[in-house]
């Protein structure tokens, strides 16, 4: 039964892959991206469970919480088009360049 | 059987993954895509039982490298937005992916006198491997094996790695954040101070 | 007190995760603990907003609501992505009043939208808030408050 | 038993709802509707999955670890879908909407 989840979760991860490589735009590309990771998460816990490894579930973890920082880190780009820190310290610093 | 499966599922999605990367121009598309493939890599390492590797894997290859090519791209290109829309390849990168695949099946060539998978016979598991297995647990108190090896085992080796990656942190960091204003900085500890 | 609570409940994570007992393995915990005390404390992230212990007795009647909506809200969408008895979708772009009083109010019902599958919201601002539905029944549902009332009712009174 | 048969339940209808977000990703027309579907992924049939290991799992700390996992997915995925869609409507990535079914 845990083959079927995997089976079950391996064509999810293939639709999504077909979404990453068909774009069109580059947001539908991310939210893909994030998908994919969502799906790994859940196929690493499945595997965990097939093995009988419950070590594996700490990968499941720390997948749930990098794959969150890596779409966080994409917008932040996207948006602002930098990594400088927050819309409040930029907003200081073009007051200050036009005093 | 279902190992077997999901292994080649894996490695198909991981070709697909790098064909689509060597046929795309836009840069952003190519580091979300990155992560997919540093994804399914963790997937195959779970698969072969290396759960040491796949959480490097998650912290390194999905985590820390895709925000750091992300701050590259943002370091080299100009217009403050990313188009949304993407421009079709612009020639048959031909040349690149021959390279490549000769190289690749150079590798593949050198595999053919690796021992197979998780042989115990092989040369890795008959000299330390034995010594590590039997007496780890009791002369470092370190449940996990790995962690053992590197931090104990052969501890001053890992320091020396900490202060590699510890350096290079340091000078990606500066090349990084080498280009936020100091005003902004000082003007916001002056804010803080005013509100409090 | 803040953090000392903050201190417990990280230590006892930890040995959730670690399912290990012998002095050397609990000393790393300890340290890694303070470790992670101290650098809360000096980024100042330990407050009423990003800790809020207070919020913990209403979490279970939240849940169960929000599990109920979400389980709704996914038979919807899945009906039309299937298609069934010629069931299909129209994308509607609306705004809607924001009634809630607080920002934690305003980003726990936002959340909650975003969770349910078939509305994501957008955009917060002060006194809207926009939201991209799948179909003209969700966006309407949404426009009458009914969760927002809910949520209210469930996170913020005793 | 009866555990048993429930997380089968719970394990099957996750996939199965997995598949469905997928084809949904897959067939909607725009973006924003895509982010519907996978919308579907993230909640229920993750849900399900994971609630279908706990089950088989019984107490201890595997099933501390599902409910964590649960509960990191319960918190960021909608803060991400939200900014995804925040960034895309920014950006000027305008929504195909259902013009005739509008009233105003």
């Amino acid at each position: 039964m845990f083959i079927a989840v995997s089976l079950a979760i391996l064509i999810t991860m293939g639709l999504a892959l077909t979404r990453a490589l068909a774009g069109p735009t580059t947001y539908d590309r991310i939210a893909a991206v994030n998908m994919f990771g969502t799906k790994t998460v859940l196929l690493i816990a499945v595997l965990a469970f097939l093995s009988g490894l419950n070590d594996l579930l700490d990968i499941a973890l720390v997948y749930a919480l990098i794959n969150f920082i890596g779409v966080v880190a994409a917008l932040k780009l996207v948006t602002q088009g930098n990594f400088h820190a927050s819309d409040r310290e930029e907003r200081v610093v073009e007051k200050e360049r036009s005093e | 059987m279902i190992d077997t499966i999901i292994n080649i599922t894996l490695l198909a999605f991981l070709a697909t993954t790098s064909v689509a990367i060597v046929r795309m121009t836009n840069l952003f598309a190519i580091v979300m895509l990155f992560g997919i493939f540093s994804l399914l890599s963790a997937g195959l390492f779970v698969v072969m039982d290396a759960p040491d590797v796949a959480f490097t894997e998650a912290a390194v290859g999905a985590g820390i490298s895709t925000v750091l090519m992300l701050a590259t791209l943002a370091l080299t290109r100009n217009s403050s937005k990313t188009p949304y829309t993407e421009a079709s390849p612009a020639h048959r990168p031909w040349l690149p992916l021959i390279v490549v695949a000769v190289t690749g099946a150079a590798l593949v060539y050198g595999t053919w006198d690796i021992p197979s998978f998780g042989d115990p016979n092989a040369p890795a598991q008959t000299h330390v491997a034995r010594y590590y297995i039997e007496n780890s647990i009791v002369e470092t108190g370190v449940p996990n094996m790995v962690t053992a090896v590197l931090a104990s085992y052969r501890g001053f080796d890992t320091l020396g790695e900490v202060a590699v990656v510890y350096t290079a942190g340091v000078a990606v960091l500066l090349l990084i954040g080498g280009r936020r204003p100091k005003t902004a900085v000082k003007l916001k500890d002056k804010g803080e101070q005013d509100e409090a | 007190m803040k953090s000392y609570s903050f201190a417990a409940l990280l230590f006892i994570f930890w040995i959730f995760l670690s399912g290990h007992f012998e002095p050397l393995l609990l000393g790393f915990g300890v340290v890694s603990v303070a470790l992670t005390v101290f650098l809360s404390k000096r980024m100042n992230v330990i407050d009423h907003e990003s800790y809020p212990l207070h919020l913990s007795s209403k979490l279970p009647s939240f849940f169960l609501y929000i599990l109920k909506e979400i389980v709704k809200a996914n038979i919807d969408v899945v009906i039309r992505i299937l298609g069934w008895r010629g069931a299909s979708v129209s994308p509607q772009l609306v705004k809607i009043p924001l009634l809630q009083k607080n920002d934690l109010g305003a980003v726990i019902y936002a959340n909650a939208i975003t969770l349910t599958p078939g509305t994501v919201s957008i955009e917060l601002s002060d006194e809207t808030i926009t939201i991209h539905a799948l179909t003209k029944a969700a966006a309407d549902e949404l426009a009458t408050g009914r969760m927002s009332n809910e949520i209210s009712k469930r996170v913020f009174e005793k | 038993m009866i555990i048993d048969i429930l997380s089968w339940i719970c394990l099957l209808a996750g996939g199965a709802l997995g598949i469905i977000g997928g084809v949904g990703i897959y067939r909607f027309p725009d973006f924003y509707s895509r982010l519907h579907a996978a919308g579907i992924t993230d909640t229920l049939c993750a849900m399900l999955i994971l609630l279908g290991l706990g089950l088989q799992a019984g107490w201890g700390i595997a099933a501390f670890k599902l409910a964590l996992i649960f509960v990191f997915l319960f918190f960021t995925s909608p803060t991400a879908s939200h900014a995804l869609a925040n960034a895309a409507l920014h950006s000027g990535l305008k929504p195909k909407l259902d013009m005739e079914s509008r009233h105003d």
